[in-house]
């Protein structure tokens, strides 16, 4: 494996501004990135990567390449989070709420890992397609509606013992109607689910930058926009990171909650996922930049668009332990680790 | 200066748009809403500091005439019910203007 | 723990300045503030998701000794009569330390 | 008419993110800009456009074009809320107060219509003049301090029986002084109205602006502001344009309280308005890109200046009349149908 | 509903670290928190507007059981001698959802 | 004296933005810069000056001059305080908590003063050395150490009778433990002192941000981050200056209750701190850039990291004085007139 590429890679500025946030939470320092900047700048990276991936998309047009990847994100979103779930519940012995709320986390992506994948590409040189940003927009639902299925389907019956009975699957799409649901059932309604997990804030931002990009491709406007989404990216990210960091750190104590075999999963199960995507990837002969993106977006785990929409559908789920999972280790663990070795293995068998 | 109760509700801000639409619907069209609160309750720590705003809280305060009261407390409860949070009834007076 | 009034004013954010002049001017140095406060009241809903600061209210509490409320109260109601909002009074016991 | 300019000016990056925040309201999205940001935004494109009007300015010289410019725009902006005014009482049989309020909106301009102009403007590689800012400017406080003469001198006296005797007008400008005076007028102070017509944060950050640019021309500091100031400008206002369009549509739902007459004269109102523009900026003999910031100018309706003003001094019109008119229709209105329409209208007297 | 106290306490924002760990000790896990709060006290006025966010006065409240008080009062209160601010308590009702 | 670089430094667009926060607050205007955006603006400064400084510093290499250079900055930055103290309270008469704080204040740096300088002199195309951010990092801390032992000496004992018995040093450094020190000391700890001191926010983005600097020199890295670090750097510095302008004005108010004294040692304190540094940058052969920002650091005051440390360390300290002092006269005292002041008065020295 390349050593002098995860080097490389960890001597990179946003890298060691991210280690610089962890660092102030170490060293109890009062250093904070005001909390509307930071929303900010995701949306702001949300922006400028969907917008930059739909003028590429425009210019590359849709090919058989591209409507092949796009498949293999939706297929990885939808597979990852059932077979996560039966690890969870049979293996880790953990609850139906639980189980079903990490699943998703982990078949759902993580937008600010995708970026930095960017960044980390570019720095290298290798091209990569504009269609991966909509490869990702295309994953960050349905691996909340999966988890949300299995919640709904395994709450009444035991994960162990299934029975694909007819009323156990019309109980599973029939809410708020009968009396004879559980309390927390009879609150749920399909639209607010479907309006968490589609049009939340960040996914309605991706998809539209892409769109928008994909619009105004060849006219004038697409240069208009450059200096605001290219001169300032890196600048951002690196800022961005730095927060990432702080937040992080102080999600880290609560990591001793979930123990053990969960800190273990946050590391493992995202080296699987990342394996599965290579195979996936040298069989539809993905060219090594795009085949990068795709094990990172399988190996990623979601953050921001999972814990919105979870918290109101499987409203029994512990957030300190999905949250701290995805964004204590798994994020870390991909952005400094992960990166620069899946790009090593990826090179082997690319040349 | 006139009587009345003074209703505290503290929940999770995906909750506010139910609570609002719920004094509304009841009659209340006097309240006020702090956004950005965080605190620590039976669902754990909400530190504040995510990315995005999920795991905030918004604090609801609206004075209201006593016998307004069983009827909001009775339409909060379920929302209290599936959101988390507190509802805080005292007495206060109000200064007539 | 002393017994106290705890006076709760609501208003448009303009307000402000006015409230902590009069609070200074009868006396009373202490005194709390939560700026950008949104709510609803005879003036409508305020969304406080203007562009500008417009249409944000403020909230001021203050701790004072029973005998200064009613020239408190007398002092403001000019104020809320012009800048809309709401006056509370309610009891509470104040820890001296 | 051109509508190859009314589809391109549709494409266009910031016009489309408008759009996006309109649709993430009506989807019910979670989407929404911090708002210190967007307030931020607003000082940054104020200042921007101020700075670089100030510096073409000194450039240019106090001109006799410059000097009628800005005449015209001040006589614009004062008679404009006269005319506003008596359709409002006389037609529509609005209240004074209401009335004075809504001519004062539309007398007064919006800085951001007028931005969004120039980047338009730009875009179509149509030359303009920086003195337009200064007029910008100068026709945001006389249609505040108008509306309020009306409202005053009205709600004494009936507005359809007007009597101009010495103690109605000398009334008009004694503000708090005896106890005979309805209340509100006792409250009422001159230093206070001119404080927040003219010293607003927006007419100050743009003032400032200019005269700094103005001081600052010809010197080294001058290219040292340009990539803060140009290079940011389309990205700042693409932002900033998606939080109008989220704004705009969560008002859209007040309009139904306004009527039917009221959403008409918000589309009305501005077209004749522009009309005159047109006539004045053709006798003035205004260069096309003046021309057409003119009109925009002349079309375009307050919601930063006067509001903050006629909150205070005409406390009894109803914000949920004068904002959402200018800001959910009058707005969307100029930016995505009244830029080109006016330009192509101009462009067939200008050639 | 079920009689409660509710504290309130208004401090140096750098303070809220050891109210939440004395309020967690002594086994009070609900409270809620309000960041960012300005006022004026004994300590001068307190405008909010610095550059950094020195200078800033966070405040907490906490309902909880009558019998607490006393426990928490005393916690609190070498707190307060040091960051200076104030604590009220004040009588409300809980509603149990 | 070059009259022409004080007019010329006064015509710069960050200045004028100073002076139109402070004419904002004279004119009640409602302008205002949103907070968290002002605390940004901060932390990008720091960052983009100690990131540029960080890889500058790598590729001079660490040199006599600069070895020199940061021992001087802190000699300077343990000394001022001593002799302020003792001016302030032997001569000025001032409470030994008021005078403390004071001196710490001024023992210590502005950043932003700092970086306005390196503005200035980048204007002048006067070239500086990367090693004077790191001396500028060096110099926050110091003169807080040395502020908390002066007071924490001379509140038991007079600081008219001096005695350093062996009693009186070790009460200085033992906090918090026997029940005989008086109230507030016992409340004291160093380690807190310490992290409020060295790990403060500020200190850590700079100092962080250096090292970085320095490990990612020479790479790919460097070079990507430069259109934020650079090319915004003006811009965000006039922004920050239009708020430092409104919070200044906002606390000239409180100089009445300093009095003419104290305000008096707050333009004299600089001058003289600034000719003993300048007699120490001719002594060490500074060129004149790097004599410029070392002089400038010598007279420039502390109102971020000192406050934050101060207020717990020296809780009887008022505020209101040491806060005012610094912010609202010697900071703009110093970029104003100091600036062009003490480079006229190099310039004779060193040419
Ligand atoms: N006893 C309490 N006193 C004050 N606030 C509380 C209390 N319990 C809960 N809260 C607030 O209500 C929010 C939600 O509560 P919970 O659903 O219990 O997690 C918490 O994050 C707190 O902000
Ligand atoms: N009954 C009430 N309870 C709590 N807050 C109120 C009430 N009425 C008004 N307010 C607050 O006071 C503000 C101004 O009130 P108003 O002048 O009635 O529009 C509103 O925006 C609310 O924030
Ligand atoms: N009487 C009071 N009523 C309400 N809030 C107060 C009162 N006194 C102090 N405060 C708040 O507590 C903070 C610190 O108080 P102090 O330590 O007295 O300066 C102030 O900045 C106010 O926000
Ligand atoms: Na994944
Ligand atoms: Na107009
Ligand atoms: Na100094």
């Amino acid at each position: 494996m390349d050593i002098s590429l995860i080097i490389n890679n960890f001597l990179n500025p946003p890298i060691l501004f991210f280690f610089l946030g962890m660092l102030a939470v170490f060293l109890r320092s009062d250093l904070e990135i005001p909390q509307p900047l930071a929303k900010f700048f995701s949306l702001y990276l949300l922006m400028s990567i969907g917008y930059r991936g739909g003028t590429e998309l425009a210019h590359s047009g849709m090919t058989w390449e591209v409507a092949t990847a796009m498949l293999a994100a939706v297929v990885m979103a939808s597979v990852v989070p059932l077979y996560s779930f039966f690890i969870l519940t049979r293996r880790l012995k953990l609850t139906v709420h639980d189980s079903a709320a990490i699943a998703a986390t982990y078949g759902s992506v993580s937008a600010v890992t995708f970026i930095t994948a960017t960044a980390f590409l570019q720095k290298l040189e290798i091209s990569f397609g504009g269609h991966m940003v909509a490869a990702m927009a295309l994953m960050e639902s349905p691996a909340i509606i999966i988890g949300v299925l299995l919640y709904r389907l395994f709450t009444t019956t035991s994960p162990n013992q299934i029975e694909f009975t007819w009323s156990s699957l019309s109980n599973l799409f029939n809410a708020g109607k009968s009396g004879d649901s559980s309390e927390h059932q009879s609150d749920f309604s399909w639209s607010e689910l479907l309006r968490d997990a589609v049009f939340n804030g960040s996914v309605l931002m991706i998809l539209g930058s892409l769109v928008i990009g994909l619009l105004s491709a060849g006219g004038p406007g697409e240069k208009a926009l450059e200096p605001f989404t290219k001169d300032l990216f890196r600048g951002i990210l690196t800022f961005f990171l730095l927060d990432m960091g702080l937040v992080a750190a102080r999600r880290i104590k609560d990591l001793r909650k979930a123990g053990a075999s969960l800190v273990g999963f946050a590391i493992l199960i995202p080296l699987g996922n990342a394996l599965i995507g290579m195979i996936l990837a040298g069989l539809m002969g993905m060219s090594l930049g795009n085949a990068l993106l795709f094990v990172v977006l399988c190996a990623s785990a979601s953050y921001i668009a999972v814990p919105a929409a979870v918290r109101l559908a499987i409203p029994e789920a512990n957030p300190s332990l999905y949250v701290p999972m995805s964004l204590a280790i798994t994020f870390p663990f991909n952005i400094i680790v992960g990166l620069p070795l899946y790009l090593s293995v990826l090179k082997v068998f690319w040349s | 200066m006139q009587p009345v109760k003074r209703i505290e509700i503290i929940m999770d801000s995906t909750g506010l748009g139910k609570v609002a639409k719920t004094l509304e619907n009841i009659g209340v069209s006097g309240y006020t809403v702090i956004r950005d609160v965080t605190g620590s309750g039976d669902r754990g720590i909400r530190p504040g500091d995510e990315i995005t705003d999920v795991f905030k809280n918004t604090y609801v305060m609206t004075a209201c005439p006593a016998e307004k009261v069983s009827q909001i407390v009775e339409a909060i409860r379920p929302i209290l019910k599936r959101f988390g949070g507190v509802c805080l009834v005292s007495d206060a007076l109000w200064i007539i203007h």
